[in-house]
């Protein structure tokens, strides 16, 4: 067995691990290296452990942009699953350009479900900062759209 | 053959429809809540869209976000599953017009058997046994003894305007006909204000047996024999059992007969079940559903088959690889319902799983979407995992099951495993006696 | 029957022993070295003893704490699973002796067939065919002649003095024969100082097949088709498949009842396996294990079987409860033996399991004693788990197979999962064109 | 096995961590290498890991004494499975008492096995301050049978 040998206790790794539980208020501090792995918990809330499961799942078409803006306070995200535009029709400028400033209700992005288009209205006034998809591709529920600040 | 697959479903059918495609070399799309994205079916899936939030009217009841999931993925076919979407005729309607394949019955045949009503009639008329009733309302004695005449005793009296056990009185012989009559109009009086009555035939202790049928678009149509489904709780099934300790060889061809020949009558297509009441070597059919049962894993462990496997070529216009003279019935199985509920209260226990260990070895199969670390989310059915056993005969099936059950570790969470524990050593159980009632009583809730 | 047996071994056969017990009502007692005390077969017997520490010989090897742990658990009978001291006459013996039941052959059955030499002339008297060869050594070109006659090319000659492959050269026709048994000689002489060489058949393509039969102590045996273990590495099987691929119809009922006949002729009683080379449609015997054997689950799902249930049946003096005609063969099985091994280079990877989760659903079946933080002891054999599948014809099995494989999550050890996998994926593999030389071939062991 | 040298406890190393649990008030520490992993934990009860079995396993016939006695410095246990025997005969008294000082070498207890009684002698001198088993009753390899301190 690999670890048999151990010889040494790094003991101001323990001494940090520690004073991290105590600082950030931690029950449970787990890390790794090689095939990193990292795991904390907190009161008896359980850690979120590693997935055990292989296979190529969970591969959306669009899933790129998703962590990055997931959690940014401006972030738009897709009302439903569908197609999105970002112009009305193909002959039209886009509804919204990065740097464009919105009104509350303006209409910034079009997703296409089931031949029906859907207004998507911007929720608050403010500058689009950055738009996250690309006209005609597919968006699940929740992706990140647009990000207006 | 299909290429792609969309499974419209989650939790453990989502991941055994995913199974049977892998199996037969179908690329899988995975739907999923905002609430399932760390769950089995998606985690194994090809590919995966996440269709909407938590609640069920908005993702997986979501028939817009359904289809266009499968327009986005390009999917050739939609498996339905059980539940949620399964037997909605609009959806399957759909499902057609927009060019997928519906792995499933045609939407008439939804709708046709999703109507009580009309179930019954199609029944009555593709000949059926239903459960013997007067024709209409009975007027008076004499009318009642003239459809008590047919039925037999003893009668069950319903009010018309009845419902939820009121108004309703049985009748055990033609001495207690006169009472229960003018009582039973008494009470649909009082009650309903109306004081019309019928007669049925009254099952004090029936069994709940089903007929599993497999029909192609060719004509052919095979029935799997039965399932004993009489263990439920609150009309949810608990655990079911094939072949049914209750009948006998002549009973199940009998009644696996008047199925398929119901079924040819009807043009009926893909997967189906004939539910049935059954007392006294009688058969009195309820309902029947057009979709995969929660409970074929025990068919499909008695007949060496799989059903999934066989919904998907029927669906992609295959013929039946076989005949009803190839089906052969081998040993028996138990499915043991598992779900994330006190196993006394029945209150439910979602949360965190901590260390999960299935039971394994001869004879013993897991249908689960659980694993060590994955939460199961409060806004779905309970039921967590399947647990089905095959032994050569029932005996060597409930030593199994014992067994299994006593080796099933899913720790942070309630289940219903020292129920089916305490089930399995029962001695009714152990000896097949039991009906529909028979858990209802066992578990306190009458 | 027996009211409790002790389980001699550990890992995996020990949890299987232990699980056909369960089933059967008979108490266990579990047997364990100090690096064993946490493992499941402990955790899930009824009763368990330390009987020393690590080293096998020490403690699973150890007769006498063996026989010790057995009479202060006040065991009826031990079952000593493979390896260990399943194969050794004087612990049959003595177990007996004691007065307890040896799950398994008699002592004096077990003796016959451990040794290569008397076995061979066993199985020339009760008929088995053997690799054809000289009758000694052949002096002279002339007398090889004689020989080659009635073994037929190609033919190996070798030196009586030999070994480790030296001294060996292969004729493959009459035109090759003078030169080869001068070479032969040659090389006799000079390796082994004496130029003596015989005759055998060469066998360049061989499968392994190996014939199941059980016996009870009635006279009544039975085979149960044969296995195909072609696919070795180092003489070590790494997966096994039931029906062989190889073989047709009439061969199997030829070497079944070859194997039949050959165990009533010595009065065989309980479990056997009968290996052979099969080349060409001839089977040549190798030898006969007198035990379970590790491949023994893909007969078991070929055969709806149990067979430790009835191994534990027949040592307690039950006769077999069918005869041939009842056996019917149904479908294909595959068992994949994963070890916790490096898939590549083979190095053992003994440590801590991290996430296990072992694949479910239709037709898997995983026979394992791994769990969810368990560690694989340095001490004992690498293999960890079973993985056998079966299906209702090969291809589906080879489906289902690699669909199990990618299910199977084995976290912190290294495993040969990915050997399997490439596997089963490999065309000579998927068209069960293979032989004993195959994988090595493949992994470029040569 | 080849290499089998039975893990030794590096009771530096439990010292050393015993030791950094008490100093920073943890509940738990793990520690690794061979791509390294280190885990401290507080606030809650050890955690009894890697055991996610139920049955009625595991239940030795005299396990009641093993767990308070495995550890300590002065225990003698059992050299293999059997029977064990504290007098020489069942008309003579035992071999030795608590409180009885005892050579190295002494004969301290016999363990049947297999009709053969093998003598378990002192492995040094010292006073006997526990006979942790009763006579006639089975004891497992590895099972502490009494304390010379």
């Amino acid at each position: 067995m690999a670890d048999n040998k151990n010889p040494e206790i790094n003991s101001d790794v323990v001494r940090r691990a520690a004073a991290l539980l105590d600082e950030l208020g931690l029950s449970e501090l787990e890390y790794g290296s090689g095939g990193w792995h990292v795991k904390v918990a907190k009161g008896r809330a359980p850690a979120v452990t590693a997935a055990p499961l292989t296979g190529e799942g969970g591969t959306a078409p669009t899933e790129s942009d998703q962590h990055d803006y997931a959690g940014h306070p401006g972030v738009v995200t897709a009302p439903m699953v569908g197609i999105v535009y970002t112009t009305a029709d193909p002959d039209t400028p886009p509804l919204v350009r990065v740097g464009d400033q919105v009104t509350e209700g303006q209409p910034v992005l079009l997703i296409e479900a089931m031949k029906v288009f859907n207004r998507i209205k911007a929720p608050r006034a403010g500058k689009v900062t950055r738009i996250l998809v690309s006209s005609g591709t597919p968006v699940e529920y929740g992706e990140p759209l647009l990000i207006i600040e | 053959m299909f290429d792609k697959i969309l499974v419209a479903n989650r939790g453990e059918i989502a991941l055994r429809i995913h199974r049977a495609c892998r199996e037969m070399g179908i690329r899988t799309v995975a739907v999923h809540s905002t609430a399932d994205v760390n769950a089995m079916h998606v985690r194994l899936a090809d590919e995966s869209i996440c269709i909407g939030p938590p609640p069920a009217t908005d993702s997986y009841l979501n028939i817009q976000a359904m289809l266009t999931a499968a327009i986005i993925t390009n999917a050739d076919a939609i498996h339905p599953g059980y539940g949620f979407l399964s037997e909605n005729a609009d959806f399957a309607a759909k499902v057609e017009e927009h060019g997928f394949a519906f792995i499933g019955p045609s939407p008439d045949h939804i709708r046709l058997m999703g109507d009580k009503i009309t179930a019954r009639q199609t029944a009555v008329e593709v000949g059926i046994p239903v459960v013997p009733g007067s024709d209409g309302v009975v007027a008076d004695l004499d009318e009642a003894k003239v459809a008590v005449e047919s039925i037999g005793f003893p009668v069950l009296i319903k009010a018309s305007a009845g419902g939820g056990g009121r108004g309703m009185k049985v009748a055990q012989s033609a001495k207690e006909l006169p009472d229960a009559l003018d009582d039973a109009k008494r009470e649909a009086l009082a009650y309903f204000g109306n004081a019309d009555v019928y007669i049925e035939k009254f099952l004090a202790h029936p069994r709940h047996i089903e007929v599993q049928i497999l029909a192609d678009n060719h004509g052919n149509v095979v029935y799997l024999g039965e399932r004993d489904c009489s263990l439920q709780r609150r009309h949810q099934k608990v655990l079911e059992e094939a072949p049914s300790p209750a009948l006998n060889q002549a009973e199940r061809h009998e009644i696996g007969a008047i199925a398929v020949a119901a079924a040819k009558k009807i043009g009926y297509r893909n997967v189906g079940t004939m539910e049935f009441l059954y007392e006294n070597g009688k058969f009195y059919f309820i309902e029947m559903n057009t979709r995969l049962q929660v409970e074929h894993p025990v068919t499909e462990m008695i007949c060496s088959l799989d059903i999934v496997r066989e919904m998907i070529r029927i669906a992609a216009g295959a013929p039946l690889g076989f005949q009803q003279k190839d089906i052969r019935f081998s040993g028996h199985a138990i499915e043991c319902r598992i779900n994330a509920e006190n196993p006394v209260t029945f209150m439910p226990s979602p949360g965190r799983v901590g260390d999960y260990h299935a039971p394994g070895g001869l004879g013993v199969r897991v249908d689960s979407a659980l694993y060590s670390g994955y939460t199961v989310p409060p806004h779905y059915d309970s039921m967590i995992s399947k647990l089905i056993v095959h032994g050569t005969n029932r005996n060597e099936c409930l030593m199994r099951l014992r067994r299994a059950l006593d080796e099933y570790v899913i720790d942070g969470i309630e289940t219903t495993i020292p129920l089916h524990q305490r089930l399995v050593t029962d001695t009714d159980f152990v000896n097949g006696d039991y009906d529909v009632n028979w858990l209802e009583k066992q578990v306190g809730d009458e």
